[in-house]
């Protein structure tokens, strides 16, 4: 029911929206929760467990009654708080959690086998027949939990993340937040204010108080006038600050498009990440529910709530209402109303000294202890001190139990709170949070007083902290009424009296956990799932804990709290995760040959970020396995193209280097001659293979590194560390060149005549050997030529400025066409490498060391190496090593597959009999047989032995011989050309 | 008391009121034969199967908190056995078998749900570590499937096949794997272990280790000296310190790992998911909440809580994989203390050169699917002092002397790398 | 967390690479022996409270930087370049 | 035979404008990464001094202007942009031709730092981040030099083969910020 002349939104622009498929009216200012109770619709939802009907029950963030969906389709949003999506013309809200409707629900059922569906029930049952639980009730128990329900499609809309930094953040603008930014705006202090609500304001905006002779809406719009008018402050609304975290870092969650309908570009959130030097916490309080039999019925709210409804909204919740209340404060409801005209039914109050009524009946002594109406509350029970029970028929109750300051960023941080036994509540500990502050109802002073000096107070000590001068500010005049309450958390009574109205924890449910020993308020939350539902339990924590502590015998104290964790809010996956949905993850990295080769139809695969041609297809072809087929014939019998440049190169000088690299590789470097290329191999500091590669010596103090392309990374990173935390005193420099180069592979025998069209001056074998290496010229351009070979052919790798390379890798393509030769891809590179049994990360898995993979000669053993020692363990060597063979097929099953186990011929294929597995295979042409490298017990002893390899995944069981893993040309007499 | 639906049937006839409690509160006595450090899910199981395989009794669990608070109660409840190493292979098998029979063992509904484990891979190179994996499982008598990528469409639709960052090309799928509850299980197990006489004492932290002569003799604790012939130090993250009271340092560095969960949501997700790439695993629970995790937040520490990035990471990880998620809402995120070590493999033994000590920990991010056979394994080697078959390759000396190392990320000596 | 990188000044974690324990500076002798090399490659103090680690500033300036810091409340103590602290061991 | 054609990193993919905001590639130059032996700071400086007219820049700080500059890239590293380095540079430091290893790009307008702050984890505020300012640091996923050129203008820098995904994040970026309004 709207009530004339109050609220703050906009009578003149009225709106409709839907909900359940019905059109509401409403006003440009509104929540969806105003809205409906204006139509006095009060049935909004249904709880999670006893699908009992549920309404509005706060007015805020914290509201654990009002969840609905929000849109259909892909944009389908659960489980958003009425009482926080803002109304717009079009939108389209739904409610949940019910089947097939909203008024009939047909697991309401639930409710009335509540006796069996206590605490903790599922553990002591459905476990008879075993086969049952997965099949009948493990799946009826998922259809009926959960509450909304996902679209199951694509996020449609955008998400972006920020960061943002100050001197202080201000998490809060009611009285306190406004104060302390108004403090520290005016001393020029870089601040952000950040708030949750569409309004500045706090419970200002609810409230009738006077700040400074105005009303305190009235103040709180001038404050923030002012502070939008200065350039060192930033005013965030819509914004929820969500956690606190290391070194000033909190998070936030900005509702940039909510409630907007039709979006463009614009962001529907943005997670904010805010550095800020000191932070002021001025989050309010949340007022507490009474815990009474049937007090979840939908119009029974906080009184705050009420007076919220009736003060920023301009709706009265009901038409005749109670209020159930133990302090003064809840009082206000009672003069709010009757001032708006809405007649108040009564105030019951369980104090024997309670205020007297002005203008309303006041039951001093009395309390609420049963309510009735099916799918809206229709009547109250009320006991008097005597015993004496009556009833008040009424459509809303304004219940308070008090208030509980919202200290829960203080403990985001491990932090406890402390009970504060004047306000039967837990109010922050000082210095939970590094460089925060509490300043107002978060910090237990509710009075709007207390709130506007703790505001500027914390201004102030901030600002001191940070070395800004600034002028004490003058306190505006506020109320500053005592805050009086006596403890009540849960009328005592039959029937089922809710603590926790979202996951249906009732008081029965915190006894029972008591009695049977979740006695630790940890256990009982656990136990009971007390306070594990969406608002976790910002509403009933305190008085679970209060229950716990009397069914315990202990005070709230000791009985302790559970933590507060993040969100303070719950934050959607997709604002954390902005950026990442389709390519977004990582960084795309392309070569310059990528456009050539989509041009030339090569899937593109991942390699380390790169994206790599599988295989070149040319025309007629109709599998992977007929192109490479053809691109490794081509490389062995003409002339290949593949582009190299995705290998890390690393560019390293220095009077040192030479001694730098004998430490980081476990062969000698600074023995090599400048103009040649060795092969190196890397250790990981416990022995393990790292990385390898071919380093050229381009200069008496200059080498470059090649490393692969998926360890280029963490190769540079090893070597900064090698260098700065272990031989600092190493006059060496190290840049990586990876991208300042374009290198292509030319392989096979008509190799040189290919490059000698091209380079500037004709090289031959005298000038340019196997593993030569040098400065070229191309066109006059500057470039490198190695004589270096993965392939086991005669082959070169000839590298320009990356500038170059689309252009070059067309050039390169072109020639070797015509020589009878082409590109080549990672399938055709891959098959020519296990024919010569180069290894790869497959071999080099980080589990294999050189002694593994047969190099354990090339651990030098003139001098130290990284991983040298380690690599000397007595497990690392020796017979019972996997170590690296050679696979050839022998039997009628040709095939061999990776990731296979070898087994001896006559041992069945299990465990205990493993001897090994495959890391690499292919089909060679060459040798026209299937090719597999793999580690196997004692390996290199067993050449020439039968071994049988399963794939049992693929169905495959081939019999194989084991050999040398260097298939082709063993003696090495095609690279020398 | 036993659990079933007649007992929750009558008792609800009748008001509730026959319900005890679930465990005893012991108070501590001044010497058992045992003493159990740590009352975690491996120390609860551990008591459990002293008492039931070994008929031990006079045992004593002594936990600093409360029982069950530590990873048994902050993990993202996955249970599965598909691993490829020797030592890792036998271990996890046996306690899936051991999950398998859990509730009937216990009486005591874990809510063990096998709804399959999907590990994603994005390459060529994956594909054929996994097959590596999934041989060894089926070699090891375990189930794996290796699907491609239509037989990943089929059974998880809503993943984004057009993504081309990290293409899905396949999964390994673990029929058996799954998830249950966490806290019911260490519930159960206490519940099991009190029930056949272990003494469980909460808040009661072991600030000494009495050792003489390089024998142990028993524990100072808060709650005063408790004199014990057999020591055990099961306490995960916190492995360092106690150890450093018998004068020890552990291969083992302590690490935050941060999880998540949603606000409840009907049925979206029937498995298991993990996501190669993205060091990202998702499940929803019977509640609906779902469930998911990443990586380390990479630096040591004891804070039981992370930070932005490493949440940023994980939810990003999320939203290229299953952009259907994106409107799902973290409702709460917390951490757990990991103890790492150099190869990713745990640790079960007993302490060399200290009579009467033994060691559990090392259990990585890994720990609560293995519960079941960590407890199975420690109460065989406590009470034998021999080890268990399935946990015989679980050596502390394995890192000096290179023998057994089991290192399934191939990650090496770094410690927050597994 | 924010870090304060000797050099860039004060960053976000996200910029860095985590290692390990600062142990890692000492590198023993190669022939120290088993014990010692086991202890130097794989156990650890693993204290709750200070500890020195090692990280990388792998998107900055790419300086290791050896960071003093409680593992409990994540307090950062202070951060040194590990070359300096190296060249100041030797 | 075709000639070798010189190709940028960014060839396809700007310019482009979203609200007041703009993105552009810097015209291809010489980059040359100039890292000083031990103890050859000041030698360093000196001689990029006499050759470049430019001192060694402080940490964080850039010297030089529009056309030669000499940027700060990290520890003991100065990017040179623009002139093709002297010999004796050489004599002081490793020097390295970095030409082709980066993608350069000019981001300017009044919401230039409402861009890039839903990409960079620093303050770049121009309060904090004066022209002359540079940072090494990350955009989104990627290793990035940022260097503030002018009052509502910056200079960033990525590696080569991100040039698609540097594009992408900021577009993504300006348009957000676009639709916003400035923020």
């Amino acid at each position: 029911m709207r009530v004339n002349g109050k609220g703050l939104v906009d009578r003149s622009a009225p709106l409709s929206f839907t909900f359940d498929g019905k059109s509401v009216e409403a006003y440009a200012g509104d929540t969806v929760a105003s809205a409906l109770l204006a139509a006095e619709i009060k049935m909004i939802a249904r709880s999670f467990k006893y699908h009992r009907p549920r309404g509005v029950i706060g007015a805020g963030s914290e509201d654990p009654g009002a969840l609905i969906t929000v849109g259909s389709g892909a944009v389908q949003d659960p489980n958003v708080r009425a009482t926080v999506q803002e109304v717009y013309a079009g939108l389209e809200t739904r409610s949940q959690n019910c089947w097939p409707s909203l008024n009939v629900d047909l697991l309401s059922l639930n409710d009335l086998a509540a006796p069996f569906l206590g605490a903790g029930f599922y553990y002591k049952t459905f476990m008879w027949p075993k086969a049952f639980w997965e099949k009948l009730y493990e799946p009826v128990i998922r259809r009926s939990a959960g509450i909304g329900a996902l679209s199951g499609k694509h996020n449609p809309d955008t998400y972006e993340k920020a960061f943002a930094f100050c001197d202080l953040l201000v998490i809060g603008a009611g009285p306190a937040g406004l104060m302390a930014a108004l403090t520290a705006g005016r001393a020029g202090a870089e601040v952000i204010l950040c708030d949750e609500d569409s309004v500045m304001g706090g419970r200002l905006n609810g409230e009738t108080y006077e700040i400074g002779g105005q009303s305190g809406q009235d103040w709180a719009a001038r404050a923030v006038a002012e502070l939008s008018a200065m350039d060192n402050v930033r005013l965030m609304t819509r914004t929820t600050v969500t956690g606190a975290y290391d070194q000033g870092t909190y998070g936030a969650l900005e509702r940039v498009g909510h409630h907007l309908g039709g979006l463009g570009d614009t962001p529907l959130e943005c997670f904010w990440r805010i550095v800020a030097k000191r932070s002021i916490l001025a989050a309010g309080a949340i007022e507490r529910p009474v815990a009474f039999r049937n007090n979840d019925r939908p119009g029974i709210m906080t009184a705050s709530a009420v007076r919220t409804y009736l003060n920023r909204y301009g709706v009265a919740p009901g038409k005749k209402v109670t209020i159930f209340a133990n302090n003064d404060d809840a009082h206000r409801t009672a003069r709010d109303l009757v001032a708006a005209g809405v007649h108040v039914a009564g105030v019951i109050d369980t104090r024997q000294d309670a205020p007297d009524g002005e203008g309303y009946e006041v039951y001093k002594g009395a309390e609420v202890c049963n309510s009735e109406g099916r799918k809206a509350l229709e009547a109250v029970t009320f006991r008097y001190p005597d015993g004496r029970e009556d009833k008040l028929q009424t459509d809303c109750l304004a219940m308070s139990g008090g208030w509980n300051p919202s200290v829960h960023m203080t403990c985001h941080m491990n932090g406890r709170p402390t009970w504060n036994e004047d306000i039967l509540s837990f109010v922050p500990t000082d210095g939970t949070v590094p460089g925060m502050v509490t300043a107002g109802a978060c910090n237990g002073a509710f009075s709007t007083h207390a709130a506007l000096a703790q505001g500027a107070a914390g201004a102030e000590a901030a600002l001191g902290d940070l070395g800004i001068k600034m002028t004490k500010a003058d306190l505006p005049e506020a109320e500053d009424a005592p805050y009086r309450l006596k403890p009540l958390w849960a009328v005592a009574g039959k029937g089922r009296a809710w603590l926790d109205f979202q996951n249906d924890v009732t008081v029965k449910d915190v006894k029972l956990a008591a009695a049977e020993n979740f006695r630790s308020v940890e256990h009982m939350k656990r136990y009971t799932t007390q306070g594990m539902a969406p608002d976790q339990g910002k509403n009933s924590n305190v008085a679970a804990l209060a229950v716990l502590a009397d069914a315990t015998g202990r005070g709230i104290p000791e009985t302790g709290t559970t933590t507060f964790r993040p969100p303070y809010v719950p934050v959607s996956i997709a604002a954390l995760g902005a950026g990442a949905q389709g390519d977004g993850f990582a960084p795309q990295r392309f070569t310059t040959s990528h456009k050539a080769s989509v041009d030339a139809g090569a899937p593109m695969i991942e390699a380390g970020l790169w994206y790599r041609p599988s295989y070149f297809p040319a025309p007629g072809e109709r599998t992977w396995r007929q192109s490479c087929d053809r691109e490794v014939n081509m490389v062995r019998n003409a002339v290949g193209i593949c582009d190299v440049s995705t290998l890390g190169k690393i560019d390293l000088q220095g009077p040192d280097v030479g001694e730098f690299l004998d430490f980081v590789y476990t062969n000698m470097f600074s023995t090599l001659k400048v103009g040649k290329t060795r092969y190196g191999l890397m250790l990981r500091e416990d022995g393990t293979v790292m990385d390898d590669g071919t380093t050229a010596r381009l200069g008496e103090n200059h080498f470059v590194m090649t490393t692969t392309t998926a360890a280029a990374g963490p190769v540079m990173r090893h070597l900064e560390y090698v260098h700065q935390c272990l031989r600092p005193d190493l006059d060496v420099s190290m840049i990586s060149v990876t991208e300042q180069w374009a290198q292509f592979a030319v392989a096979g025998p008509k190799s040189r005549e290919l490059l000698n069209g091209l380079l500037d001056v004709e090289i031959d074998d005298a000038s340019w050997p196997f593993m030569a290496c040098g400065e070229v010229t191309l066109q006059g351009i500057k470039g490198r030529l190695f004589r270096i070979s993965f392939s086991g052919e005669h082959a070169y790798e000839v590298a320009v400025p990356s500038r170059y390379g689309d252009s070059l890798f067309r050039l390169l393509v072109a020639r070797a066409e015509a020589m009878g030769g082409g590109a080549y891809g990672m399938e055709a590179l891959n098959v020519l490498r296990i024919e010569k049994g180069h290894i790869t990360h497959a071999e080099i898995h980080g589990r294999t060391n050189a002694f593994d993979i047969g190099f354990a000669r090339m651990v030098s053993a003139k001098k130290d190496c990284i991983g040298k020692t380690m690599s000397e363990r007595p497990g690392l060597v020796g017979e019972e090593r996997a170590q690296l063979v050679g696979l050839k097929p022998v039997g009628v099953v040709q095939q061999i597959t990776a990731g296979a186990h070898l087994f001896n011929a006559d041992d069945d294929p299990v465990r205990e009999n493993e001897q090994g597995y495959t890391t690499s295979v292919g089909f060679s042409p060459t040798l026209e047989s299937y090719l597999g490298l793999a580690f196997l017990r004692n390996g290199r002893a067993r050449h020439g032995e039968e071994i049988k390899m399963v794939d049992h995944l693929r169905g495959i069981t081939t019999r194989c011989v084991v050999c040398d893993p260097v298939f082709f040309d063993p003696e090495g007499g095609r690279v020398r050309g | 008391m036993r659990f079933s639906s007649w007992k929750v049937f009558t008792e609800g006839l009748s008001g509730n009121k026959g319900w005890s409690a679930h465990w005893r509160d012991a108070q501590p006595k001044s010497e058992y034969d045992y003493i159990i450090i740590g009352g975690g899910g491996h120390g609860l199981s551990t008591a459990y199967y002293l008492a039931k395989n070994h008929g031990i009794t006079n045992v004593a669990v002594l936990e600093k908190g409360y029982l069950g608070g530590g990873n048994v109660g902050r993990n993202t409840t996955i249970v599965r056995a598909n691993y490829f190493l020797q030592g890792n292979s036998e271990f996890y098998s046996h306690s899936l078998k051991l999950w398998e029979t859990l509730e009937e063992d216990l009486n005591y509904n874990v809510m063990h749900s096998q709804r399959g484990l999907i590990n994603l891979f994005h390459s060529d190179g994956q594909r054929d570590a996994f097959a590596r994996r999934g041989n060894m499982m089926i070699n090891q008598g375990d189930d794996a499937i290796l699907l491609d990528r239509e037989g990943v469409r089929k059974e998880l639709p809503y993943l984004d096949f057009e993504q081309t960052r990290f293409p899905i090309y396949g999964g390994l799928f673990h029929k058996r794997g799954g998830t249950a509850r966490h806290d019911a299980v260490a519930w159960g197990y206490a519940r099991g272990a009190s029930d056949r006489g272990v003494d469980l004492i909460q808040n009661c932290e072991v600030t000494g280790i009495d050792i003489v002569d390089g024998v142990v003799k028993g524990v100072q604790t808060t709650r005063g000296p408790i004199k014990g012939n057999k020591v055990a130090i099961i306490v995960a993250g916190r492995s360092g310190q106690v150890a450093a009271m018998a004068g020890r340092r552990l291969p083992i560095e302590s690490h935050v790992l941060q999880a998540f969960v949603t606000e409840g949501l009907k049925p979206v997700i029937d498995h298991v998911i993990s996501f190669g790439m993205g060091h990202f695993y998702m499940s929803q629970s019977d509640k609906g909440g779902l469930v998911f995790g990443g990586d380390l937040d990479f630096y040591a520490s004891y804070a039981s809580r992370g930070n932005l990035p490493m949440k940023e990471h994980v939810m990003e990880a999320g939203m290229t994989l299953m952009p259907m998620i994106g409107k799902a809402k973290v409702l709460r995120s917390w951490g757990g203390i990991m103890d790492m070590t150099p190869d990713g493999s745990p640790i079960i033994d007993k302490m060399e050169g200290i009579d009467g000590l033994y060691i559990d920990c090392g259990w990585n991010y890994g720990g609560f699917k293995a519960v079941p056979a960590s407890g199975w394994c420690m109460a065989h080697l406590m009470a034998t002092d021999t080890p268990h078959d399935v946990a015989a390759k679980y050596r502390l000396d394995r890192f000096r002397t290179g023998i057994g190392i089991m290192d399934e990320e191939g990650t090496g000596s770094q410690h927050n790398l597994h | 967390m924010r870090i304060t990188c000797p050099l860039c000044g004060e960053r976000d974690r996200r910029e860095f690479y985590y290692v390990g324990d600062a142990v890692a500076l000492e590198r023993p002798d190669p022939d120290a022996g088993d014990v010692v090399w086991d202890d130097y490659v794989h156990n650890r103090d693993n204290p709750a409270g200070v500890t020195r680690d090692l990280w990388y500033h792998e998107s900055g300036c790419a300086a290791w930087v050896v960071i003093t810091r409680n593992t409990v409340t994540h307090e950062i103590l202070s951060t040194e370049l590990a070359s300096k602290v190296k060249e100041a061991q030797s | 035979m075709a000639d070798l054609i010189a190709k940028s990193p960014c060839a396809g993919l700007l310019p482009v404008t979203h609200g007041t905001t703009s993105l552009s590639e810097v015209e291809m130059t010489t980059l040359t990464s100039v890292a000083p032996y031990k103890g050859q700071e000041t030698g360093l400086s000196d001689a990029l001094k006499a050759a470049h007219g430019m001192a060694l820049p402080d940490i964080n700080r850039a010297t030089g202007k529009e056309g030669a500059r000499a940027v700060w890239f990290g520890q003991g590293q100065v990017m040179l942009i623009g002139p093709s380095p002297a010999s004796s540079l050489a004599d002081h430091a490793a020097v390295t031709d970095q030409s082709d290893a980066w993608a350069l790009v000019r981001l300017e307008g009044e919401a230039a730092e409402d861009v890039l702050a839903r990409l960079v984890p620093v303050d770049l505020r121009r309060a904090q981040f004066k022209r002359g300012h540079t940072v090494r640091s990350q955009l989104q996923h990627m290793m990035v030099s940022i260097t503030r050129t002018g009052d509502n203008a910056f200079l960033i820098m990525a590696f080569r083969s991100m040039a698609k995904t540097l594009v992408h994040d900021l577009e993504t970026a300006m348009r957000g910020v676009a639709a916003r309004g400035s923020a």
